[in-house]
């Protein structure tokens, strides 16, 4: 059972992933692209997680955490750069 | 039983993430667009990352609970990405939906 | 599989390289990147591809080659360091030549000046 | 071995001579000629054995992988041109010595003449053709010198580089034949050779050969048409001139031809280019002599026009022409040097040479004027002078000769003819100069040379009076042992006399003298045509052509080289294009052994973001913030497949240097236009689409081979000893840290340079910043908001510990030391974000200079260290150790050097972002430690 | 209100036990080598960084505060179910609007937890805090500050500020005791 | 002694890092001397090694201790050390030269020449593909940051098509290994020399593609036409000494040119052996033309050595053509010959640029320099080496060069082409000497600043550096004996092969 339902979470996600995408490209704003782009890398965080149980291993484990660390960090560093042009002042 | 469990932590929490989404595509303005992912996506992903954590003690027979700290570091952050952006937003002067109250309580920033 | 990663790959490169054949420094730098990303996908695919089969000891019964993966690593650093250099040779060239031509000078302004 | 002593001694010679400047002229004309007083004495001393018939040989290995020894031989040849060049050199030093003015440095051209005389000496005593030619560029390079000894005129430095180009040219053609001949021969040795006649005569490369070796006889001997240098080089000193255009420089193509005589003359082609060559040189020289009226002009082409005479008679088919041509070489020689040097007196004691001005100067000089009579009466072939009796020889060997066929009548005409301009020059120079009326605005007021600037003159002109008189007994033995250096021993038997009888060769000379002096007395109508035609000057000529050369050279260059980085690029790829498919169409099958596996949806997600991220980044690419954006997407996707391709530490690599690609790329961003503007003409996009496409196919389609073959390689074994050997299950982080941790080394040394040169770009970097963004909006006014601040506080010590563990967990985990050293860097970065690089320097006062070097050395020692366990650099080491209420621990000297890439990272991502935000920082006076 | 705490050791106890936990966490052990390894990163970490740390009220009601984070998981929870069928519903029927909490918090580690809290709970997202310091004379500092909430459906902005400032104000100020 | 063949790597990478640090960091009179020594240290264990190899033969190390072809090698045979010892040679020279001043004009000169010296010593001795291609960076990283080291705007623009070039040069680098070890799953070259020969079918081919990518990379490197479009530029507008240190890094190229096309693709290949040969050939010739025509047309004597370079590469590339011996062998004398040659041209015309005042080094009539003798005497040693005219090393280099081709098919089109080079060069070469020092005002008293003058360290630098066309042309026996000994062990892969796995073996 698990397997069928890790497929439809996993299409859950995949249709997720589209949405952002097509948010990203389409904007119209720039800050609407960066949301777009947060709400990305927090969604790869589950499909990592995903595939992680799906795989039965928690070697990607870490590769989530860097995602949640670092898109917070580069979502930041944009808005920084839209409001002041210059991040690091 | 925890199958059981599992399977529907994982798909509350992919039924949330999708709804975070379709509310980034689906509202009308950035303001409100704001919200799906804020909220809706955290706390799908703490469903989700609760569910690996029950699949993996089950797994390895110990207690794991460490893909929790992902989820305490998205409940840390993401108010501070939304703060961010909606500053960005105000700061470009991004259309707020007709009929948006309180307009007057933004400052020049 | 291996066609869809092949076709990633290609179409990287392609995409890389046609930005880094315009004429301003930022698409060029762009297009390094994905040329970098391109090319350490590429490296990577010289080990073949496996899926859930980590070389950390332990994690499963049979490994992928690691080999490949060190290289791609190695890779990435020093392409880091590059693009960072340029990044910033970029800056520095806006500001020693007035424009971010990658020749220093638009085509357009050169030939009125070679007129003279 | 006393051989080797003449070249080495000449050297010293020079360097002597450079030595000189503190002593008075005397004394510097003294010591200069100590050397070559030695070397005659020298070659005097072995004169005897010479004219009994001996060749001496002395030699030295040099290089002997290419058969190119020191080798020196003596033989007739060499001792007559031993004797000249030491004898009119030494001539030629006295005569320096009150020729040159005060402002002249006397030890630069005594240094430069002996240079030049050690060249010459190299020459004609070279038993190794390779060791010839050494000596003959080297005669281009020290006459290079000598010609343009007055730098500052014009003239001289001209005349100094058309010497130099066209020798140097035909000294290239000329090493081109020889090692030719050599190869040919297989020897360069010069007896290996002479003794190879027949062999090279047979060869199929003869014509090349001879064609060659002939193009740099006739360059350095100014043979028509590569004539036109020499009367430039008379821009030089007249004592220069006197000794490179009488006895040596010129003379140095005389003497190859007659060195050479045995293994290349003696053939159809020979005579023909040698002697038709010879023939016009002499005719066109004569006759362009005649309207010089510069005395050195008219010197200048009478050389010319003698050294086609002796090429002449090198071609002309006959033995006994040889030895006229050998014994032309020494009249020449000694009249032409004296009547230089009488030039050069009378250009002294004037000021000019022009012989319209010159005039009726017997009055004033009799004693040189009588001088250089004798001497132009030499050269005019006036009996009982030496110039008589080789051009009688001349004209006789013109008559027993078949080189024109039927046409050959034309070549005792053509001579005599010749003989008549001589003698209608000849006539000039004594005419025109010594009598010929009152001077004309001299500078000077002229007046008779110093006594001892006429000894060598004077000695010269007995010469030629004595060997005119008595050639039998002054020149007759060192001819005859010269003779049969050149011809070997069936040398012809010939007396020397002065009178040989009534005969046709004296009717000629009679012609000759009274057709030169009807021609004299003719002139002015003579002047009149030539002044009608239309003048050709050599030296325009020849810049105007180096100018051309020049020009469509730079023409070419801008062309190729037009500055565009686009075509630079282009060109690479399209390289890249062509080597890389040419291949892939050999191949059978793209696709290898291996079967596909079948696509998941997993993949297929990850696949189509990447892909329309990238065409996304591709076609947005001119609003760059969007770009960036979009390239995010890519990079993120790019990690996703390492994830799922069963790589989690190439995710993690992947993942922290994204984020801080991206953020350097939008701090620079900020200084750059927000927007691309459309530059590209379609058909440029095309093309470039057309290359990206194709070099994308090709990518790949070899990517796609390698995914469908089966492979071996070298893996297991990492695999297999990562644990055992290594100490450690995280292959990936033992292959980095260890197994191949010499390229971790020298990736992180790049790191740090990258940093270090960042830092040298942006030091006083004057940067355009924009006071509000690409749509003139105003930068928002909080510079750090307020919530951000706060939170990052709370953020930075998670951040490190998430590094620690990672760095701890390197080993056996994903992880390590440079992903570590990124999110620690990044965690600052936040820090630098949030509360601005001033509020930082205050908290941290850390030198990121020293940081990256010590994070080196301790990788670098961690290697090094195996050194005193008697290991190989890098050798790693690790144990388990049992710590009490820890438990079993590992420790490895691998996670020392792992300590070194995580410092050397934070160290240098630090210092390249801290530079940036050093540029605008508010007090960018404040010293800033980096 | 306590700004310095107790011992110079332990600058910040409570962000201490926090990266304590985290690394037990991120191990997923409580071996006695992680337990010690893990106290001293959590000890030695914060005195190494203590620079970059601005004074901030420290926590004086543990109780209090773990009571408060349970209330807001709680609402979080809820919060989102009602977000998620908000955007599932026609967006026609949603009125947004902006409102401008006053704040009677002063310090900036509050204000961001207070700031926080709004975002993840019903509807509402911080959007900014006033003044911001720009805007003031140099050197000045603010009187009163104000919250600035971008709210998806607003109905009653008088009552949400009430609710804000009761249940999730007030508590803040006990806890820091400021 | 063990340990020496790491030095020439190690001691550069150690003097970087001491250069970065206290007491060094902040004096710069200490860190001169110390750069000074450390590149004489390096200069002396590369000396050392090569007497050393010269007698028992090529050396291999393992770094790490561990076996071939699972570890690094570091591989010192006679070319590799000949040319560690070139390369610490010109360092020490340009470190002496540019301690009079020129390394205040920017930050860091000593620890990146060190680090440029590491990367390029580096390169020539390592055993291992991949590892070729990290010095490859560390050089290139190196002189990108030495190339920007003055700071003006034409340097800015020919570092930027430099580096981008470089970049997109890497990028196929990395595609290159990628093919390689996919096909051959090694990366040992002694390993991947007998891979090669082992390779069936259409594997053949993509180690082809392979291949012939590392060409494309190499030849860009070394500035071979027509991938030598950015030499010009950036050669002309780095600072002179700056320029005379790269004056080695086109022969980086060269050199692995030579080692991955006689080693790995060697004759042992089977099909594959040569495959560089055929487009080696007419390149290096076209190579040598537009080198020639550049040198006609430059306008200043930087651009005109920068051609010079061109014109050797060209030289050196139609010699590795030639794929045998004995042209090795001359490539090798020419190799070091030339690259002294043009880095001496490179600090002469520092020099006059410097004393020229406003018009540099651009060949026009203008003011003499302060030291016509010194300089006048520099500069006519450096062009009769260049120009290859007697005394110097490029007459033998010229001479062996012409005696190695007689006899190969293509000798007819190579003689006419490299002679006429050789007199363009000469034409070229003598103009400028007139133009440079030879004006109509030879008495004008002029006043010169007083750090225009060599002083004793550029002197230095320059008698050292001149000194080496004399030496090489009095001591040509035996540098061409070890010229032919290198040669020889390049050409026998074999050798090579068995002395890597005979490490193997014995652990
Ligand atoms: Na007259
Ligand atoms: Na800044």
């Amino acid at each position: 059972m698990l397997e069928n339902v890790l497929l439809m979470v996993f299409a859950m996600i995949g249709v997720s992933l589209m949405l952002n995408l097509w948010r990203l490209i389409v904007g119209p704003s720039v800050p609407d692209r960066i949301l777009a782009l947060d709400t990305m890398y927090i969604n790869t965080i589950a499909l990592i997680i995903l595939y992680g149980i799906g795989m039965q291993t928690q070697i990607y484990f870490e590769a989530a955490l860097l995602i949640a660390m670092l898109g917070f960090v580069s979502t930041v560093a944009v808005c920084k750069y839209l409001l002041r042009g210059d991040i690091i002042e | 039983m925890t199958e059981w469990l599992i399977s529907a932590l994982l798909i509350l929490g992919g039924l949330f993430i999708l709804i975070g989404s379709i509310g980034l595509v689906k509202m009308p303005d950035f303001f409100m667009r704001l919200h799906g992912p804020t909220k809706a996506t955290t706390l799908g992903m703490a469903l989700l990352l609760i569910a690996a954590n029950v699949f993996f003690s089950v797994e390895n027979g110990v207690i794991n609970i460490k893909e929790i700290l992902i989820s305490i570091f998205l409940l840390i952050t993401a108010p501070i990405t939304g703060y961010m952006l909606i500053k960005s937003a105000i700061h470009h002067e991004l259309k707020a939906k007709d009929g948006t109250k309180g307009m007057d309580n933004i400052e020049d920033d | 599989m291996e066609l869809l990663y092949a076709s990633c790959v290609g179409l990287l490169v392609a995409c890389g390289i046609y930005l880094i054949l315009r004429a301003r420094t930022f698409p060029v730098v762009l297009g390094l990147t994905m040329l970098s990303y391109a090319v350490n996908l590429f490296l990577f695919s010289s080990g073949r591809l496996k899926i859930n089969q980590a070389p950390v000891l332990g994690q499963s019964a049979s490994y992928a080659d690691p080999l490949p993966q060190a290289l791609v690593l190695t890779a990435i650093v020093i392409g880091f360091a590059m693009t960072a250099f340029v990044v910033i040779l970029a800056i520095r060239g806006r500001a020693d030549l007035g424009n971010d031509h990658v020749d220093g000078q638009p085509r357009a302004s050169r030939a009125t000046k070679g007129s003279k | 071995m006393t051989l080797l002593w003449i070249p080495l001694l000449s050297l010293l010679g020079s360097l002597l001579a450079s030595f000189t400047g503190k002593l008075s002229r005397n004394q510097s004309a003294a010591v200069t000629a100590i050397m070559p007083i030695i070397c005659l004495a020298l070659v005097i001393s072995m004169a005897p054995q010479v004219l009994a018939g001996e060749t001496l040989y002395a030699s030295l290995p040099w290089i002997p992988e290419l058969g190119v020894n020191l080798s020196f031989r003596l033989d007739g040849l060499s001792l007559l041109f031993c004797i000249l060049i030491l004898g009119i050199g030494l001539l030629i030093i006295l005569y320096a010595r009150y020729y040159l003015s005060a402002n002249d440095s006397m030890p630069k051209l005594y240094a430069y003449l002996m240079l030049f005389m050690t060249a010459m000496l190299g020459i004609v005593t070279a038993n190794n053709i390779i060791q010839m030619w050494f000596f003959w560029e080297l005669t281009s390079v020290s006459s290079f010198l000598l010609i343009s000894y007055w730098w500052y005129n014009p003239e001289a430095r001209k005349g100094a580089r058309m010497a130099l180009a066209i020798t140097g040219a035909g000294g290239l053609a000329l090493l081109a034949g020889l090692v030719l001949l050599g190869q040919l021969v297989g020897s360069y040795e010069l007896d290996v050779i002479l003794q190879s006649g027949e062999l090279v005569k047979s060869s199929e490369w003869y014509p090349l050969i001879l064609v060659l070796v002939l193009l740099g006889a006739f360059t350095k001997s100014a043979q028509f048409p590569f004539h036109f240098w020499l009367p430039h080089a008379m821009a030089a000193p007249t004592p220069v001139s006197a000794y490179l255009h009488s006895a040596t420089m010129v003379k140095a193509g005389i003497f190859l031809l007659a060195r050479f005589y045995p293994a290349l003359a003696g053939t159809e082609l020979w005579f023909i280019i040698v002697g038709v060559t010879g023939l016009t040189t002499l005719l066109v020289g004569a006759y362009i002599a005649l309207f010089k009226h510069d005395l050195k002009g008219l010197l200048a082409y009478s050389t010319i026009s003698h050294l086609g005479l002796i090429t002449l008679l090198l071609g002309l088919d006959t033995q006994l022409a040889t030895v006229a041509a050998i014994f032309h070489i020494i009249n020449h020689a000694t009249f032409k040097a004296s009547l230089f040097m009488a030039t050069g007196i009378i250009d002294h004691e004037t000021g000019t040479r022009d012989m319209r001005k010159l005039n009726g100067m017997w009055r004033y000089m009799p004693y040189t004027a009588t001088l250089a009579m004798v001497a132009a009466a030499s050269m005019a072939g006036v009996p009982l002078l030496n110039g008589f009796l080789s051009k009688e020889m001349f004209f006789a060997e013109t008559l027993h000769q078949q080189m024109l066929g039927s046409m050959s009548w034309l070549i005792p005409v053509l001579a005599t003819v010749a003989g008549a301009l001589s003698v209608a020059y000849s006539a000039r120079f004594i005419h025109d100069v010594f009598f010929n009326g009152e001077p004309k605005d001299l500078p000077k007021q002229p007046h008779e040379a110093p006594r001892y600037m006429r000894v060598p003159i004077e000695i010269l002109v007995t010469l030629c009076v004595l060997v005119g008189l008595f050639p039998a007994f002054v020149v007759d033995p060192l001819l005859t042992v010269a003779s049969h250096a050149v011809l070997g021993a069936e040398a012809p038997d010939y007396h020397l006399a002065i009178w040989h009888g009534f005969n046709l060769p004296l009717l000629m000379s009679a012609v000759a003298v009274a057709g030169g002096l009807f021609i004299y007395s003719q002139r002015k109508y003579l002047f009149q045509f030539q002044a009608s035609l239309p003048s050709v000057s050599a030296k325009k000529a020849f810049d105007a052509s180096i100018q051309r050369v020049v020009v469509w050279s730079r023409e070419q260059i801008l062309r190729i080289e037009n500055g565009s980085l686009q075509r630079y690029v282009f060109i690479l790829l399209l390289s890249t294009l062509v080597v890389a498919g040419l291949p892939l169409f050999e191949m059978h099958t793209l696709a290898g052994a291996t079967g596909l596996s079948e696509i998941d949806a997993h993949n297929a997600i990850g696949a189509a973001l990447l892909m329309i991220g990238a065409l996304a980044t591709l076609i947005w690419h001119r609003s760059r913030m969007i770009a960036l954006i979009l390239v995010s997407v890519v990079g993120l996707m790019t990690s996703v497949a390492f994830t799922r391709f069963s790589a989690p530490d190439l995710a993690l690599t992947q993942l922290t240097v994204e984020v801080v690609t991206v953020m350097l790329l939008m701090l620079a961003l900020f200084f750059l236009p927000q927007r691309t503007p459309k530059e590209s003409s379609s058909l440029r996009i095309l093309r470039d689409l057309g290359v990206s496409s194709a070099i994308g196919i090709v990518v790949g389609s070899i990517c796609y081979a390698l995914l469908t073959r089966p492979q071996e390689s070298i893996s297991q074994f990492f695999i297999g000893n990562a644990k055992t050997g290594g100490g450690g299950t995280n292959v990936v982080n033992v292959i980095l840290v260890d197994f191949r941790g010499f390229d971790t080394l020298g990736e992180i040394t790049v790191l740090g340079i990258a940093a270090l040169g960042i830092y040298k770009l942006l030091l006083n970097l004057p940067l355009f910043m924009p006071a509000s963004d690409s749509e003139g909006r105003p930068w928002a006014r909080e510079r750090h908001p307020l919530l951000l601040a706060s939170i990052s506080q709370s953020l930075l010590p998670l951040a490190i510990m998430v590094s620690v563990y990672i760095f701890l967990r390197g080993h056996n985990l994903p992880g390590g030391g440079f992903i570590a050293g990124l999110v620690t860097s990044i965690a600052f970065i936040l820090q630098y974000m949030a509360n601005g690089s001033n509020w930082i320097r205050a908290r941290m006062d850390i030198n990121y200079r020293k940081v990256i070097a010590s994070g080196l050395a301790i990788a670098t020692l961690s290697g090094i260290g195996s050194w005193l366990f008697g290991r190989n650099f890098l050798t790693s080491w690790f144990d388990y150790f049992d710590i009490p209420l820890v438990g079993k621990t590992e420790l490895a000297s691998a996670m020392i050097f792992d300590l070194g890439v995580y410092l050397t990272v934070v160290g240098a991502t630090l210092m390249i972002l801290a530079s940036l935000g050093k540029l605008t920082a508010e007090t960018p006076k404040e010293k800033v430690n980096l | 209100m306590r700004l310095q705490a107790r011992y110079k050791w332990l600058p910040t106890p409570f962000r201490s036990i926090l990266l304590f936990a985290v690394w037990l966490l991120l191990n997923n052990s409580v071996s006695a080598g992680h337990l010690i390894l893990g106290a001293v990163l959590a000890i030695v970490i914060p005195l190494v960084i203590a620079p970059f740390r601005t004074a901030q009220p420290l926590i004086l009601r543990p109780g209090l505060a773990t009571k408060q984070l349970f209330i807001v998981l709680w609402d979080i929870i809820t919060a989102n179910v009602e977000v998620a069928f908000k955007i599932l519903a026609p967006t026609k029927r949603l009125r947004p609007g902006f409102i401008k909490v006053p704040l009677d918090l002063e310090h900036e580690l509050p204000i961001t937890m207070l700031a926080s809290t709004v975002s993840l709970t019903p509807g509402t997202v911080s959007a900014e805090v006033y003044p911001i310091p720009e805007s003031l004379p140099k050197g000045e500092v603010p009187t009163q500050r104000f919250l600035l909430i971008h709210v998806l459906d607003l109905d009653d902005e008088q009552a949400l500020i009430e609710t804000i400032k009761r249940r999730y104000e007030a508590p803040l100020k006990e806890i820091f005791q400021c | 002694m063990q340990h020496l063949i790491t030095l020439p790597v190690l001691l550069p990478l150690l003097a970087g890092i001491i250069l970065l640090l206290p007491p060094c960091g902040k004096n710069l009179v200490l860190r001169r001397w110390v750069a000074t020594f450390m590149a004489l240290f390096t200069l002396v264990a590369s000396t050392l090694l090569l007497t050393t190899i010269l007698g028992s033969g090529p050396l291999v190390y393992a770094i790490g201790e561990w076996q071939p072809p699972f570890g690094i090698v570091l591989y010192a045979d006679p070319l590799a050390v000949a040319l560690c010892i070139l390369t610490s040679f010109l360092s020490l020279v340009t470190i002496v030269y540019a301690s009079r001043g020129d390394d205040k004009a920017g930050s860091f000169f000593h620890p990146l020449a060190h680090f440029l010296l590491m990367g390029v010593n580096g390169a020539f001795l390592t055993g291992d593909l991949f590892n070729l291609f990290v010095f490859f960076e560390v050089l290139l990283i190196a002189s990108y940051a030495l190339l920007m080291h003055k700071k003006d705007k034409h340097t800015t623009k020919a570092a930027l098509h430099y580096v981008i070039l470089n970049l997109v040069g890497s990028s196929i680098f990395l595609i290159a290994l990628g093919v390689l070890y996919g096909v051959l799953g090694t990366l040992n070259m002694a390993d991947m020399a007998v891979k090669v020969a082992l390779l069936q079918g259409d594997d053949i081919y993509l180690a082809k593609i392979g291949g012939l990518l590392l060409l494309i990379v190499f030849a860009l490197k070394a500035a071979l036409l027509p991938l030598h479009l950015w030499l010009p530029a950036t050669y002309g507008r780095a600072m002179p000494v700056i320029a005379a240190q790269f004056a080695i890094m086109t022969k980086v190229g060269v050199y692995a040119i030579m080692r991955v096309f006689t080693m790995i693709f060697g004759e042992q290949a089977g099909e594959l052996s040569g495959i560089a040969s055929t487009w080696l050939w007419p390149l290096a010739l076209v190579t040598l033309v537009v080198g020639a025509v550049g040198v006609l047309a430059a306008e200043d004597l930087r651009r005109l050595s920068a051609n010079l370079v061109i014109v050797s590469v060209g030289t050196l590339i139609a010699m590795v053509a030639l794929n045998n011996e004995q042209a090795t062998a001359v490539a090798i004398y020419y190799l070091i010959h030339s690259t002294i040659a043009c880095a001496a041209m490179f600090l002469v015309a520092d020099m006059i640029a410097l004393q020229r005042g406003k018009v540099q080094d651009r060949l026009v009539n203008s003011r003499g320099v302060a030291q016509p003798k010194l300089l006048g005497f520099c500069f006519v040693f450096a062009a009769i080496a260049l120009a290859g005219l007697p005394p110097l090393s490029g007459f033998v280099a010229k001479l062996w060069l012409l005696d190695a081709s007689y006899g190969a098919q293509v000798a007819w089109v190579f003689w006419p082409i490299y002679l006429l080079a050789s007199l363009a060069t000469l034409v070229a070469l003598s103009r400028a000497g007139t133009s440079l020092f030879w004006h109509d005002h030879p008495n004008q008293d002029e006043q010169f600043e007083d750090n225009v003058y060599a002083g004793k360290r550029r002197t230095w630098a320059l008698v050292l550096i001149l000194a080496v066309p004399l030496m090489m042309t009095v001591f040509a026996a035996p540098l061409s004996e070890m010229s032919n000994q290198a040669a020889a062990a390049l050409h026998n892969s074999q050798v090579a092969i068995d002395t890597v796995f005979a490490l193997a073996k014995e652990q």
